[in-house]
């Protein structure tokens, strides 16, 4: 069986989530005895015409981003979305809460023509999106487990409960219970609630559970003292996209 | 303590078992017939299930298709839709698989002897329904009319198309088809299921119906069934539900105090009849 | 029952002092009989199970664990069986069944692990659970219950020593330790170094701070009644489906089950995990149908597990009334509130009715 | 004689840009970096954002910088808010700044940089060629970012660290454990790979350019996680002067701003922290200098990979020695000190692995934010880019096309600029 070609591409992010691939300093080799990569922008010059699994970060925010991803989805066999900017449009997507060509105003004055800007979308907003790696960054025990499940030919298994299920399979200290602000409750898992398991509140990086219960998100927030107008910012951090 | 004094159960260990062939049916089925290692019989009722896994991919609970008639191996009907399933149809003969079974609770074949059989079966829900279908074919004279009432989606769906054909050809088997949207090549019936229930001329005491098809499809057959006058006691379904263990312990596939994996798949309508969230 | 029977029968079992200094030599004592688990603090306020290492880090005086004791005989993730992913082989994972014994335990948590004990024998008795629950004594200990507690108004009471080998009541110099069965009065004569106490003790009654409006006995009836109220659909608007209520429940036990191979694509493991009534996948079939959709109907269905399916199979409520789901809940949805809401539609009906 | 290059998305660096050469008739018309990274409005972010919000927010300028941004943000917020912090939680904090500082220099180096000197096109066909290099980088770069994951919770945007101190804190044991690998592991590895970086420097061009250096000085330690702004050619300035010393301006040819001082252009990173204090350096990081030829002041931008890999020796020897001194008192329980005793406005710098960082916020009485700054170290060396290639190009010219473009993409390369967290704006205010 040939290997696998694979290649990565990234548009408007932190790059945070490549990165955060280079760093399975541990998996780097294991994982690379069972694909091929093709494409990696930011370690390596080659360029390759198809790809059995494209990986895609960052969010389409210019319209050069369109076309390119396009391009992308036309060659590529499978394509995974990787990361929360990629998955919803990440902290990119704040921007949309403000009128675009005001900000762009703002930034480059009469200039503004020369970058154009649009608001800040998930890569499933403009082509077909065949699996999401959410969070910011991308959380790696996730994103090998999808990676492990694509070289195999099967369908990974992409959570739907929130980032409390895995709380407390860990037994971890509820933040909330110390006065602290958590998202957890009504945020998609995956991450091994990694924030609250460093004592840390949950900031929502890998956006809401398919059935969020937004009043009810709002209102636990209440409950715990953060204003609604608090609840609702903190709830847009990372989920811009997704909430209005 | 009483625990150590209980008998313990392993159970979630499967037994590995050869893939000894494998039918194309439908775009999206196959059939695979399998055989216990030294040549076991399953032991199955009609209308049980196993757990079928394949290591990497999962397990998922899956009708056993073929008759208890057969022995020393059986059959298993396959829907590619995720994980498992999906892995399912890229196995080749001699390929193992892991069985656990067979689970749950089958049609009572003692009860249905010497009565007219009306099998209901939509889409996949012909699989499940197989196994009895086989088994009252293969003792025919133990019941009186044998009904297969079969709908599916389109002509492109239809499974077991031979044994079909079969059924079609044998004098002591009526056999009802229809598809939701025919091709260009369909000359048959054309509407949902329960159209082809009105016109049935049954015997409503000596009938007995099986049912078992997709989640939506039960009300309005059950519906149709009533204005046929059919008495509830007369009618069994099979549902479909999550489950992980098949034992009763996982949770899944409770629906109210009721496990479908022990207490069901199939059902006797009158014991469901009340159960919220059942159909 | 009386406050004073319970003093008496209490006085009934032979009692030993264990001084507040003698306590942690006794633990060092038990750690010579098997491996002990104790709640210990975790984090900044709260307390979790954990084998003990130092006798001194072992808290006695505590509402309760995150976790319940099930986490021991059905951990959070169990690896049921490796297998080799190229030969189709596999390895059944070995249970380890060490001796075990858990020190300062409520008698909610007892009576937690004896319904989970009828949830995993009845039908087909699993071996995995029942081989980790081999060989484990309990020792309990007295507790004040809080407001989440519910203990009390669903019958446990706080000196209930079933399925106790030792019970432990604070007194001012320590602690009277009840020796309940024949395996605590191996320990205690083991430890040896206890004063025999003869005369009667005197209890320290415990007020319960959550009430029922209705005697436990009745609320299987009740829920009888109330599957349509529209106390499911009030909850739901504040649930958020977090499942927290489910997985810390003490006697919930619904589980997942997954295979992850490892990154050489040779080899892997089938794992079990805690699932829940509450969360999204559930009771989803292929083709996306969602069995249980609603919030509200998965309330529903949780609370009629604890009071009603589970209790009509087994004689016994399935909520010992830990108070976990309450405290633990993010949106504070309090159980007892619950049940007294569910109480008061059932009322309602019942006068409506009487009018009609 | 004419020349045209055009390297579109710039391959090895963060971020987007191209590298456009314009020569005609042996006239240099343009010579430029442009930055096609689409702008991303942090600081409109920041607007309205709690104060315990910014650190997480601005850690999302950049992955590769996170902890750099993080670390800013957090001194600008004390600053502001007046939290005094912990000797304890001083000296992790530093410990964090090694570690990160030491992984994104090894991933330069050897990842993104070593390809051109071995004349490939990537770290992958070294995989098979200079196994052991790449094994050793990689255990290095591992070790690096467990120092994240201990201390912070996750190496990219890291998790514990907040305004005030830490929510969680490693245990004595973890350090000690850490330490000892850091002895066994990393001393051994950063030594094998600065032989190979020897080996390899003859591949290194030689140009020289004098331009003026810039970088974070203290006058106790190398300066990295705080002090004072220090340039070759006018000496120290506070912090509060940042702006004066930036000179943000707009360019027409990139999304991000550039910056002068007092010339032209000005350089960042480890050539102009080196240049300015390698009297600071670590014992083991002088040697590991003088076994590669480095010497201060140097006028090469290419040495720019070089002198990160003697930060590499510098870090890996300062976090024993912190380490060192905090188990000598063992860790202590801390709370975070988060109880503003002022509000109003606070800057800070540090110095992230591309040089000097800037993070400037006010804060109303609520504790949220008014208006924010940041200024990112690639932003700065813009200019002096753009200077480098206008000298380097005439001089190289006779080389043919290949060569120059190769030679520019390794000088734009040396500076390894990441330009996602480069492409930033001034002073955006939003009317609410
Ligand atoms: C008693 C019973 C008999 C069945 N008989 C057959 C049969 O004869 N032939 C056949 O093709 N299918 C049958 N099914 C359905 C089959 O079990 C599911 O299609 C299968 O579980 C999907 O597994 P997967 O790993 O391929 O899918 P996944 O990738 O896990 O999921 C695909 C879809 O299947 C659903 N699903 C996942 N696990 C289960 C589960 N344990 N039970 C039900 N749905 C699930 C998911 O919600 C999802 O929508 C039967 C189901 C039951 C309960
Ligand atoms: S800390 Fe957050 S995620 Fe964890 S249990 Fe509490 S609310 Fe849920
Ligand atoms: S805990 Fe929340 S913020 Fe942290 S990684 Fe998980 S989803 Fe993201
Ligand atoms: S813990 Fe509370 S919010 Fe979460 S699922 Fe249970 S009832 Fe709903």
């Amino acid at each position: 069986m040939s290997k696998p070609k694979v290649a990565f591409f990234d548009f408007t992010s932190c790059e945070g989530c490549q990165l955060n691939k280079l760093n399975f300093e541990n998996d780097f080799l294991d994982m690379l005895e069972h694909v091929d990569i093709v494409e990696f922008r930011e370690a390596m010059d080659d360029k390759a015409d198809e790809y059995d699994i494209a990986f895609i970060e960052g969010s389409i925010s210019t319209p050069t981003c369109i076309e390119r991803i396009h391009d992308i989805r036309r060659r590529a066999k499978v394509l995974v979305a990787l990361g929360q900017c990629a998955c919803s449009g990440g902290v990119n997507a704040m921007k949309n809460l403000h009128q675009p060509d005001w900000v762009r105003e703002e930034v480059y004055g009469n200039e503004k023509y020369r970058f154009p800007s649009i608001p800040a979308q998930p890569v499933s907003a403009v082509v077909k999106v065949d699996y999401e790696v959410r969070g910011c960054p991308m959380s790696a025990p996730e994103y090998l487990h999808i990676f492990k499940s694509l070289v195999m030919g099967r369908k990974p298994e992409i959570f739907d409960h929130a980032v409390c299920v895995e709380c407390k399979l860990k037994e971890n200290e509820c933040v909330l219970d110390k006065g602290m602000f958590c998202l957890g409750p009504v945020t998609r898992a995956g991450c091994e609630a990694i924030c609250p398991g460093n004592g840390q509140y949950c900031t929502g990086c890998r956006g809401p559970i398919s059935n969020l219960n937004l009043e009810g998100a709002v209102e636990m927030l209440r409950e715990h003292g953060f204003s609604e107008t608090e609840a609702r910012k903190r709830l847009h951090l990372f989920s811009a996209n997704e909430l209005v | 303590m009483e625990a150590t004094t209980i008998q313990k159960q392993e159970l979630y260990y499967p037994l590995m078992s050869e893939i000894i062939q494998v039918d194309h049916l439908t775009r999206t089925e196959k059939r695979f017939i399998i055989s216990l290692p030294d040549g076991q019989s399953l032991g199955h009722k009609p209308g049980q299930f196993v757990e079928l896994s394949v290591f990497g991919f999962g397990e998922a609970p899956i009708s056993i298709s073929s008759s208890p008639t057969k022995t020393g191996q059986f059959d298993l009907t396959i829907r590619a839709t995720g994980r498992l399933t999906d892995k399912m149809h890229h196995l080749k003969t001699g390929n193992l698989v892991g069985i656990r079974g067979p689970f749950g609770n089958g049609f009572d074949v003692s009860l249905l002897k010497g009565k007219d059989m009306l099998f209901v079966c939509g889409g996949i829900g012909l699989a499940p329904l197989k196994s009895l279908i086989d088994y009252t074919l293969a003792r025919r004279s133990d019941f009186g009319r044998i009904i297969i009432v079969y709908g599916t989606k389109n002509p492109s769906e239809i499974l077991y198309p031979s044994e079909i054909k079969v059924w079609q050809e044998r004098p002591d088997v009526e056999f009802h088809m229809t598809v939701d949207r025919p091709d260009v090549n369909w000359e048959g019936k054309v509407g949902v299921i329960t159209t082809l229930i009105p016109p049935l001329d049954l015997v409503v005491e000596r009938t007995v119906a099986a049912v078992v098809g997709p989640p939506v499809m039960y009300k309005f057959v059950l519906m149709a069934l009533k204005a046929k006058r059919l008495p509830d006691e007369n009618i069994y379904m099979s549902l479909e539900r999550r489950m992980k263990c098949g034992v009763g312990k996982c949770g899944h596939c409770q629906i109210n105090h009721t496990y479908v994996c022990q207490d069901g798949p199939v059902f006797h309508y009158p014991d469901i009849k009340r159960l919220e969230e059942a159909i | 029952m009386n406050y004073l029977d319970t003093i008496t029968r209490m006085n009934l079992h032979e009692k030993y002092l264990l001084t507040s200094k003698q306590i942690p030599d006794f633990i060092s004592f038990l750690k010579t009989q098997g491996a002990v688990y104790a709640a210990q603090k975790k984090g900044e306020q709260s307390y979790s199970y954990q084998y003990v290492e130092d006798p001194a880090n072992v808290v006695l005086d505590y509402p309760r664990t995150i976790q319940p004791l099930k986490k021991f005989f059905l951990p959070p993730r169990e690896e049921l069986l490796s297998f080799d992913y190229q030969n189709n082989s596999y390895q059944k994972t070995d249970v380890v069944a060490e001796k075990r014994i858990f020190f300062g335990i409520h008698s909610y948590e007892m009576q937690g692990v004896l319904r989970l004990d009828y949830s995993f024998k009845k039908g087909n008795p699993e071996g995995n659970y029942l081989n980790r629950r081999e060989n484990c004594i309990f020792i309990g200990v007295s507790y004040e219950p809080d407001e989440f507690h519910l203990a009390n108004a669903l019958g446990i009471e706080v000196e209930n020593t079933e399925g106790l080998s030792i019970y432990l009541e604070p007194v001012r110099e320590g602690y009277i330790a009840f020796v309940i069965d024949e395996a605590g009065q191996n320990l205690i004569q083991g430890f040896g170094k206890t004063a025999k106490v003869t005369e009667t003790i005197h209890i320290k009654e415990k007020p319960a701070k959550a009430k029922i409006r209705y005697h436990y006995n009745r609320l299987p009836k009740v829920f009888e009644h109330v599957y349509t109220s529209q106390v499911w659909g009030q909850i739901a608007k504040k649930c958020l489906g977090c499942g927290t209520c489910n997985l810390l429940c003490s006697t919930c036990y619904c589980f997942d089950v997954r295979d992850e191979v490892s990154l050489d694509l040779q080899s892997g493991t089938r794992e079990r995990f805690w699932d829940g009534c509450m969360l999204n996948r559930f009771a989803e079939v292929a083709g996306n149908e969602n069995f249980r959709d609603e919030l509200s109907s998965r309330t529903r269905h949780r609370l009629h597990r604890k009071f009603k399916y589970l209790t009509e199979e087994s004689g016994a409520l399935h909520c010992v009334g830990c108070g976990r789901c309450s405290k633990y809940c993010p949106a504070k949805i309090n159980l007892g509130t619950t049940i007294n809401a569910l109480i008061d539609d059932f009322t309602e009906q019942q006068k409506l009715k009487e009018a009609y | 004689m004419d020349l045209q290059i055009n390297v579109h998305h710039l391959t090895r660096v963060e971020g987007h840009g191209n590298i456009v050469i314009d020569m005609q008739s042996g006239q240099l018309k343009k010579a430029q970096l442009e930055i096609v990274e689409p702008p991303r409005f942090f600081e409109a972010m920041l607007k309205g954002r709690n104060f315990h919000e910014a650190a997480i927010i601005t850690s999302r300028i950049c992955g590769i910088c996170s902890l750099g941004h993080q670390m800013t943000s957090l001194k600008a917020t004390e600053a502001a808010l007046g939290l005094a912090i912990s000797e304890q939680t001083l000296k992790l904090r530093k410990i964090l700044v090694h570690g990160a500082t030491f992984q994104s220099n090894v991933l330069h180096a050897l990842f993104l940089a070593a390809p051109d000197f071995l004349n490939v096109g990537s770290v992958f066909p070294l995989i098979n060629t200079h196994k052991e290099v790449v094994l050793a980088a990689l255990r290095l770069k591992r070790l690096a970012n467990e120092i994240g994951e201990l201390i912070s919770g996750r190496a990219v945007h890291p998790i514990s660290c907040v305004p005030g101190g830490f929510t969680k804190l490693p245990t004595n044991e973890e350090l000690a454990a850490l330490r000892e690998k850091l002895v066994t592991q990393a001393i051994p590895d950063a030594s094998f790979v600065v032989e190979v970086v020897a080996s390899l420097a003859g591949a290194i061009p030689d140009f020289v350019r004098e331009t003026e250096y810039i970088s974070v000085y203290s006058p106790q330690e190398y300066g990295l996680y705080d002090g004072q702004i220090c340039s070759s050619d006018s000496g120290l300035h506070p912090v509060d002067d940042y702006l004066r010393v930036t000179n943000e301006f707009i360019v027409p040819h990139s999304t991000s701003k550039h910056a002068r001082f007092n010339r032209s252009s000005y350089f960042v990173g480890a050539l102009a922290r080196f240049n300015n204090s390698s009297a600071l350096l670590s014992p083991l990081a002088k040697d590991v200098a003088a076994r590669l030829g480095l010497q201060a002041p140097n006028y090469n931008p290419y040495m720019n990979t070089v002198a990160q890999v003697v930060e590499v020796a510098h870090c890996v020897e300062d976090t024993i020695r912190l380490i060192d001194e905090l188990l000598a008192t063992g860790i202590k329980a801390e709370k975070p000190n988060q109880e503003p005793t002022r509000y109003g406005r606070g800057m800070a710098t540090t110095e992230v692995p591309r040089g000097i960082l800037f993070h400037d916020y006010t804060y109303n009485r609520q504790g949220q934010i008014e208006k924010a700054n940041c200024i990112i170290p690639t932003g700065q060396n813009l200019a002096n880019i753009d200077d480098d290639m206008k000298k380097l190009v005439p001089e190289i010219i006779g080389e043919g096309k290949a060569a120059i473009t190769k030679k520019l993409e390794m000088l734009v390369r040396a500076y390894d600029p990441c330009i996602s967290c480069s492409v930033h704006l001034l002073d955006v205010q939003f009317d609410e």
